[in-house]
């Protein structure tokens, strides 16, 4: 149960547009808890040591099969265009090629695309042209009508993907080949987050959607074999794939652990091949596994503890200053995450930054966060006039990380005489309560976020004002422009504009800290030994990625 | 009154609990403080016509009474309402989960009863012998123990550092050996059991141990009943005296605390489906419990108050079937 | 018995009652010091909660706050026992240290440390205080909400008596640790803690003890002081708190004893699954919970509690059975 | 009458083995039971009748043992202890095996009628089925014959519509009904000797009658030997031919029945006596005994009826008298053990009287098990 919260890791991440789902803040990829290995002063290993360069088998004609356990029931979905969940849409993901995809760097590459579009109007149209010959598994071609179909099916049929496309005048073909997007308004994020839709055939779809969501025709590699509800789905290689190269893997099953300890288990005695998400309670352990490799990536998640700067204490900056001092963000993330996250000094992940070539002054803004620095933190409470019984309330996921994260924040403030009311609550409550902005339900609040390569995923859903009370709860008002250049920077397809607006915001955001930014946790999987070539790509839904120009998993018997 | 006469009354005076139970659950479920629709939605963006519809189609907008009574004429035709989370009927989820969990019970069931009775009937044979005393200490450890946390001891001893069995999930018998990629049946019986053989000792301990207790009592009891003293006067051989006379009377309370435990063990279900990640309704019912699915968590509390309703009926049915003295039809 | 005299009133007979009861509760307490299986359970729960009295001291351990921790004396006065609750300074945490008699284990920390570099000992010893105490706090509430219960259906019977006991029948049909799941998690609109299970439990408890007293009652109900209690005009309540409830409670108490042991074996389970005590409580069951996280990587964690658990019921089952061999004389040795 | 007896009895201890102590439940008993006789066994409740009689079978339960004395039946040794080269006791080779016991003895020689007829048929089984189970074991029929036997037998003791009540259970039975059952179950086995362990003792008094009145009947028409358990002398007068009258686990008076009721030799027996209704008597002459009977775990020293004795003397305290032949009668000696008697020769004449309140509760010892 240490993982509760990944029960609504509903959101697929990567197509966060303007999607404004609460349930996206679930955003928790990694795993949690503690750590094992003790003290924060250690040197805590990189995430990029768990990246394991793959070998190609001997004899390359290779039927294998591989047993997948995901942390989480997914909610199967295999639609992608209703599909709303990372762990439907890790299947989904082998079924369907996106328009473009990620790689593991989670830049964007053509996938069905031949190359990238043409660009008009100020990023207003895109233009984008398809390859031919690709076929769908059930022998029809895959031609522009198809993909115009995914952009604009979501917000037709209201389903939650919605968001993502929402800004989507109209997208037409132009030939079977090519096909035009015309948008509402210049959308920043465009390029990065909506072009990697994964594409459908528009007739089959079309015909019995129901039917479709639970038996999916797609251009992937795979293709679905048998689907048992509430147990597994099995994936077998589509033998006619249009691309290259052909998987070594033949049959794929998926089932779900969501107990952290059972799915450690089943992968320690050899029972499953892979397990999604090695919690970090027991990395050293997994690690440590004779047969079992850990593999992991960087990923988007951004992990934050918000203040409720509606009503109480922390709507005084300095409150939340003195608290931020209060106690060891570094120390809290190496001694219970240990290699399993990264502290983050700014609302955006490293991979975010790197991703979408930002070039954000990251080391700067690591220098300007508050320090752990009691005294500080007392004297700036004193001065702000808290009450000597200041107990704040904070609310954060039961089990897991962001509550251990709650009572250390408490343990810290009760040294320094004050103290805080902790409260661990269920996800479908949580959601319930942290955006209030009463002083009664909260005044911290802990909670995650998993964007993609573009920032405004992190800035506009979780600072813009239109999002008061929906997917957050601080209700920081902002000092000058600090709303509209959010929005600008989203309505803006200029990337030099859109960064300086996001430094004035960040800056704003380290000072003022309506939000304290508190780490990222990485994508994990651990697999047997004999699971070669297997990489996590720092995108949930992507893991296992099974084939791609980079890897193509096998088994070594 | 015949024994079919018999069951047909037992379960009409069923009914009135099981109306009970519906409405216990429904007041229960309509408790909550917040407010339903912002739970159902879990937060999304949703603009006032949305909640009305929602309400709309949930009836949140009528009274309770309302409301329950709906309710109730869907229970009847088998409709236990729609999860809003996993947007499917409750019963069909309900369905597609109750087999891995009756096979569960059932088999903890019967590993409790093969391993409870010769146990208890040879401690209450050699009472204050070396075996009473350890099959003794065993059922004390076996009822004092959290059946969860000898779960967790079983799978790390037995799965994970011995590799002997497997750590999670079962193989369900009813489904074809190809599925699993099994030769024939009887490696898919064989496989069903390994699968089987730690939740299901997990969750029988507790049973295991009960009944050890009650068997060794009854018959030890039952041993210096009179009709003993009458048949090894008459010269019954003590083998035909603890198999046949004393035995028979001594199962009778067995079989009403057989039913009873049931409680107990679906209870348990519900950890060690969670520890072993059974696919059945007690994992489900953790999993509706954590995302407040409303109509999930009553269509399972129902069905599993039914089940243990069910059960005791079964047993009262056997109960009356072996002991003549049970005069059909008198409510207890 | 003289019925209808005018003495009726001064209530000699349950007096006398009263004395048979007291010689039989001292026999029974004689036959209970003869049993060694009672005996052994009676030092075990002794033990248990004399540590629980011990650590009583803190007052602020149920409550879910970290306000005035550091008024917490008894640290201070014996340093083996920290406060359970207390966070390692910075830089100073021992995190998941192993028991003392492994290679890596030390004095100082007995049973080792949990993630949080807290002394494991400490937390199992304050663990009894929070998992005896629930256990006996629910127990006593259902044996309260079951005393009424059933004095009333047992004492007014018709259909007071046929509505109470199909209310009973239908709390009864659903498995405790369900009931007790749902109705934590709905009242406490989805964040439940300890309180919320204490209740629940005693709830879910009312019906076994409610049957018991309602036939105790049943009998006690048409003895010759009662109807003259009745006929002398003593009002119902008073009939029924004075005379039938002290007079049908001892095999009530007998049996409370004996579910003390399922309580707690119940409010682990409903901890381990995060609905009853939740962090940083120490309660043995939570702490399962917590430590499930590290089943793999620090089983010691998971091994301490369920034995505390263990002993603890082992304990309550020991003298529960002593006192059910020294009341039932059908199987006495 | 045979001079060899079909059982005799001789020295006969059983002793229960507990925490408290070892209770002598049966201390030293012997007598004899001719073929065709009704021999009774009488005592207050915890005398020890029970125990001997079930010692008889070598039914004693644990922690209950017989520690010596000997038994024959027809010549053969039931139980019988010789010394061996250690000087330990041991038992004899010629004593029956406890397989032969059960095979050859218990209910095709010796059956028993059980004291409570509502407890001692099988609740789950029915009474005709029980019956043949018994009669299958005992006397080598097949399933199908030993059913006609048993309703054969159902009807002889009294039973109508045998057929249909064959299938019934003990339940639908009344008491005496039941007992009735219980008797056919001891004549159907046809054994020699039948002990009735106070079998009239649950029924009323109307039920007892016919009982015994069936009893008698039958015991004439099958020429079986009984011993009679009771502490009922109105019993003992109408159905023994001779009786033993039993105190904390010895007997202290033998005699025929009619020597015993005219020619009482034992004041315990007087005792018992002047306390039932007798039709020579009236009510108002019923004396109860005083006292009750102290617990075999502890008995008192010397004559072990001395505490509750009118006739008690100081001697009475310190001489623990045998049971000797004061009298005889029809061949038969009458035996009782009292100091009184000029045979025992220890100066009682010359004793003082005790002079002794009514001991409510003589000498009782503390709580323990009594062993029966």
């Amino acid at each position: 149960m240490a993982n509760n919260q990944n029960l609504w890791a509903r959101r697929r991440i990567l197509a966060t547009g303007g999607a404004v789902s609460a349930a996206t803040i679930a955003g928790c990829i990694g795993g949690n808890g503690d750590d094992d290995n003790g003290n924060g002063d250690d040197e805590v290993a990189d995430i990029s040591e768990y990246q394991h360069d793959g070998e190609e088998p001997d004899d390359q004609d290779r039927s294998d099969s591989l047993e997948f356990l995901q942390p989480a029931d997914p909610d199967e979905d295999y639609d992608p265009v209703i599909s709303f969940d990372s762990y439907s849409m890790q299947v989904a993901n082998l079924v369907f090629d996106g328009l473009y995809e990620w790689d593991d760097e989670l830049e964007l590459e053509p996938k069905i695309a031949d190359g990238m579009p043409d660009e008009e109007d100020d990023g207003e149209t895109y233009i984008f042209d398809i390859q031919e010959g690709i076929e769908f598994h059930n022998g029809d071609e895959l031609t522009a009508s198809d993909v115009a179909h995914s952009f604009t099916a979501p917000v037709e049929e209201e389903t939650q993907n919605a968001a993502t496309y929402a800004m989507i005048e109209s997208a037409e073909p132009i030939d079977d080949y090519s096909l035009e997007v015309t948008l509402e308004h210049p959308y920043g994020p465009f390029t990065m987050s909506t072009m990697a839709v994964p594409v459908v055939p528009e007739d089959v779809r079309t015909e019995d959607p129901e039917a479709f969501n639970t038996d999916p025709i797609g251009s992937g590699p795979f293709q679905f074999a048998e689907f048992q509800p509430g147990e597994y789905v099995e994936l077998e290689r589509w033998e006619d794939y249009w691309d290259e190269p052909m998987p070594y893997i033949q049959d794929i099953r998926f089932e779900a652990a969501p107990d952290d300890a059972n799915r450690v288990a089943q992968v320690l005695a050899g029972d499953t091949d892979v397990i999604d998400t090695v919690p970090a309670t027991e990395w050293d352990e997994v690690d440590g596994a004779d047969g079992v490799r850990i593999h992991g990536s960087r990923s988007p998640s951004y992990m934050y503890l918000a203040f409720n700067c509606n009503e109480g204490e922390t709507t005084d900056p300095d409150v939340r200053r003195a608290v931020a001092h209060s106690f060891s963000m570094q120390e809290f993330v190496n001694e219970h995450l240990g290699p399993a996250a990264d502290p983050l000094s700014s609302p955006i992940p490293e991979v975010t930054d790197e991703s979408g070539g930002w070039e954000f002054p990251m080391d700067e803004w690591e220098e300007e966060m508050p320090e752990y620095d009691p005294d500080q933190a007392q004297e700036l409470l004193e001065e702000a006039g808290v009450p000597d019984d200041w107990e704040p309330r904070i609310i954060a996921p039961e089990g897991g990380p962001r509550e251990a994260l709650a009572e250390r924040i408490g343990s810290r403030l009760s040294e320094i005489g004050y103290g805080a009311d902790v409260q661990g609550m269920s996800f479908a409550t949580l959601v319930d309560t942290y955006n209030t902005g009463n002083v009664d339900d909260y005044e911290m609040y802990l909670l995650g976020w998993t964007g993609g390569p573009d920032p405004d995923v992190y800035y506009y859903n979780l600072f813009h004002e239109s999002q008061e009370g929906v997917g957050q709860g601080h209700f920081y008002e902002g000092q000058g422009d600090f709303h509209d250049n959010i929005l600008n920077a989203r309505e803006s397809a200029d990337q030099d504009e859109r960064r300086d607006l996001y430094v004035d915001v960040t800056e704003e955001i380290i000072e003022y800290l309506p939000v304290l930014p508190a780490y990222s946790e990485h994508n994990t999987m651990a697999a047997r030994e004999e699971v070669e070539d297997i990489h996590a790509h720092p995108s949930v839904s992507y893991n296992p990625r099974i084939v791609s120009d980079y890897q193509n998993t096998w088994i070594d018997e | 009154m015949g024994l079919l006469r018999y069951t047909t009354y037992r379960f009409i005076q069923a009914i009135p609990v099981l109306i009970g139970i519906s409405i216990l659950t429904f007041i229960l479920a309509n408790l909550t403080p917040g407010d339903p629709v912002r739970l159902m939605t879990q937060g999304q963006e949703v603009t006032p016509e949305q909640i009305e519809r929602i309400e709309a189609q949930y009836g949140l907008d009528r009274p309770l009474h309302e409301r329950y009574l709906d309710y109730m004429a869907g229970l009847v035709q088998g409709d236990m309402g729609h999860s809003f989370h996993r947007n499917r009927p409750v019963t069909d989820l309900i369905a597609s989960r109750i087999g891995p969990t009756l096979l569960l019970v059932l088999s903890a069931y019967a590993f409790a009863l093969v391993t409870s009775i010769p146990l208890g009937i040879i401690a209450a044979k050699r009472r204050n012998d070396p075996f009473d005393h350890v099959s003794r200490i065993v059922a004390l450890f076996g009822v004092s123990t959290p059946s969860f946390w000898i779960g967790i001891m079983l799978i790390l001893i037995f799965a994970v550092q011995l590799g002997w069995l497997p750590s999670a999930g079962l193989v369900y018998p009813w489904w074809s050996p190809e599925t699993y990629g099994h030769s024939g049946y009887f490696e898919h019986l064989i496989e069903t059991m390994r699968y089987l053989l730690l939740p299901m000792i997990a969750l029988g301990t507790l049973q295991m141990a009960t009944l050890m207790r009650v068997e060794r009592t009854q018959m030890i009891e039952s041993l210096q009943g009179e009709y003993v003293k009458l048949a090894r006067a008459y010269g019954v051989p003590e083998r035909t005296i603890l198999r046949k006379h004393a035995f028979q009377v001594a199962q009778l309370p067995i079989i009403t605390i057989v039913g009873l435990n049931l409680s107990t063990a679906l209870g348990g279900a519900v950890l060690i489906e969670f520890v072993f990640n059974i696919n059945g309704l007690g994992r489900l019912f953790y999993e509706a419990i954590i995302q407040l699915d409303y109509q999930l968590i009553m269509g399972i509390t129902m069905i599993i108050a039914t089940m243990f309703v069910i059960g005791v009926i079964i047993t009262d049915i056997a109960y009356a079937y072996i002991d003549p003295r049970v005069t059909y039809g008198e409510s207890e | 018995m003289a019925v209808g005299e005018s003495q009726v009133g001064s209530g000699s007979e349950p007096a006398e009652k009263e004395v048979e009861a007291r010689t039989g509760w001292r026999n029974t307490l004689k036959k209970i010091k003869r049993d060694t299986t009672a005996r052994w359970g009676l030092y075990v729960i002794g033990f248990v909660l004399a540590v629980t009295a011990f650590t009583l001291v803190d007052s602020n351990l149920s409550r879910f706050t970290f306000g005035a921790i550091s008024d917490f004396a008894l640290a201070e006065a014996l340093p083996v026992l920290e406060h359970p609750e207390r966070l390692p300074a910075p830089g100073e945490a021992e995190t998941n240290q192993p028991p003392m008699f492994h290679a890596d284990g030390s004095l100082s920390n007995p049973l080792g440390t949990d993630p949080n570099g807290r002394d494991y000992f400490t937390r199992i010893v304050y663990g009894a205080q929070v998992s005896v105490s629930v256990g006996i706090a629910a127990t006593f509430l259902g044996l309260v909400g079951g005393t009424a219960v059933g004095a009333i259906a047992g004492y007014y019977g018709g259909w007071i008596d046929d509505m109470l006991m199909r209310a009973i029948e239908t709390v009864y049909a659903i498995p405790p640790l369900i009931l007790i799941i749902v109705f934590t998690v709905f009242v406490s609109g989805g964040s439940p803690d300890v309180r919320f299970a204490i209740i629940g439990v005693g709830i879910a408890f009312i019906p076994v003890f409610a049957r018991i007293i309602r036939s105790e009652v049943l009998s006690v109900r048409e003895m010759d002081y009662i109807e003259a209690a009745r006929a002398a005009g003593v009002k119902d309540r008073n009939i029924i708190l004075r005379h039938i409830i002290p007079n049908s409670f001892a095999p009530v108490l007998v049996y409370a004893t004996l579910q003390i042991g399922v309580t707690i074996l119940i409010v682990a389970g409903l901890s381990f699954l995060g609905f009853g005590a939740q962090p940083p409580t120490p309660d043995w069951g939570e702490m399962l919970n917590t430590s499930h996280g590290y089943m793999h990587s620090n089983v010691w964690l998971s091994i301490w509690p369920g034995l505390a658990i263990m002993i603890t019921i082992m304990g309550f089952n020991l003298f529960g059975d002593g006192l059910q061999d020294a009341l039932d004389p059908r199987i006495n040795d | 009458m045979s001079s060899e007896p079909l059982l005799r009895v001789e020295n006969l201890k059983t002793q229960f083995f507990t925490d408290a102590g070892t209770v002598r439940a049966v201390d030293g008993i012997s007598f004899e039971v001719h073929e065709g006789e009704i021999v009774g066994l009488v005592g207050e409740s915890g005398a020890g009748k029970s125990v001997a009689s079930m010692s008889l079978l070598r039914l004693v339960e644990s922690p209950g043992e017989i520690v010596g004395g000997e038994i024959t039946y027809r010549g053969e040794t039931l139980f019988g202890l010789e010394e061996g080269p250690d000087g330990e006791l041991r038992e004899r080779d010629d004593m029956l095996s406890n397989e032969e016991m059960r095979t050859r003895i218990r209910g095709n020689e010796i059956a028993v009628i059980f004291q409570d007829p509502m407890e001692t048929l099988n609740p789950v089984f029915t009474v005709g089925g029980q019956l043949r189970e018994f009669i299958e074991l005992n006397r080598d029929l097949s399933g199908k014959e030993a059913r006609k036997e048993a309703i054969e037998m159902l009807r002889e003791v009294g039973i109508p519509d045998p057929e249909e009540r064959y299938e019934e259970y003990p339940h639908q039975f009344s008491g005496g009904m039941r007992q009735r059952v219980l008797i056919a179950m001891a004549l159907a086995c046809e054994p020699n000797l039948i002990i009735a362990d106070e079998p009239t003792t649950a029924l009323d008094v109307t039920v007892e009658g016919q009982i015994i009145d069936l009893v008698d009947e039958l015991q004439e028409k099958y020429d079986t030997s009984f011993v009679w358990v009771t502490h009922d002398m109105g019993v003992v007068a109408e159905i023994c031919d001779r009786v033993n009258v039993m105190y904390l686990g010895e007997i202290i008076e033998q005699a025929p029945v009619d020597e015993l009721f005219h020619d009482t030799k034992h004041p315990y027996t007087e005792a018992l006596l002047n306390s039932m209704p007798r039709p020579d008597r009236t009510v108002g002459e019923l004396e109860p005994i005083e006292g009750v009977m102290p617990e075999a775990i502890s008995p008192p020293s010397g004559c072990r009826f001395h505490p509750r004795c009118p006739d008690a003397r100081e001697v009475c305290q310190r001489v623990h008298p045998e049971n000797k032949e004061v009298a005889r009668a029809d061949g038969y000696p009458h035996n009782a053990a009292c100091v009184k008697h000029d045979v025992f020769d220890v100066g009682y004449d010359e004793s003082v009287p005790l002079d002794k309140e009514p001991q409510m509760t003589a000498s009782t010892p503390s709580a323990g098990d009594d062993g029966e």
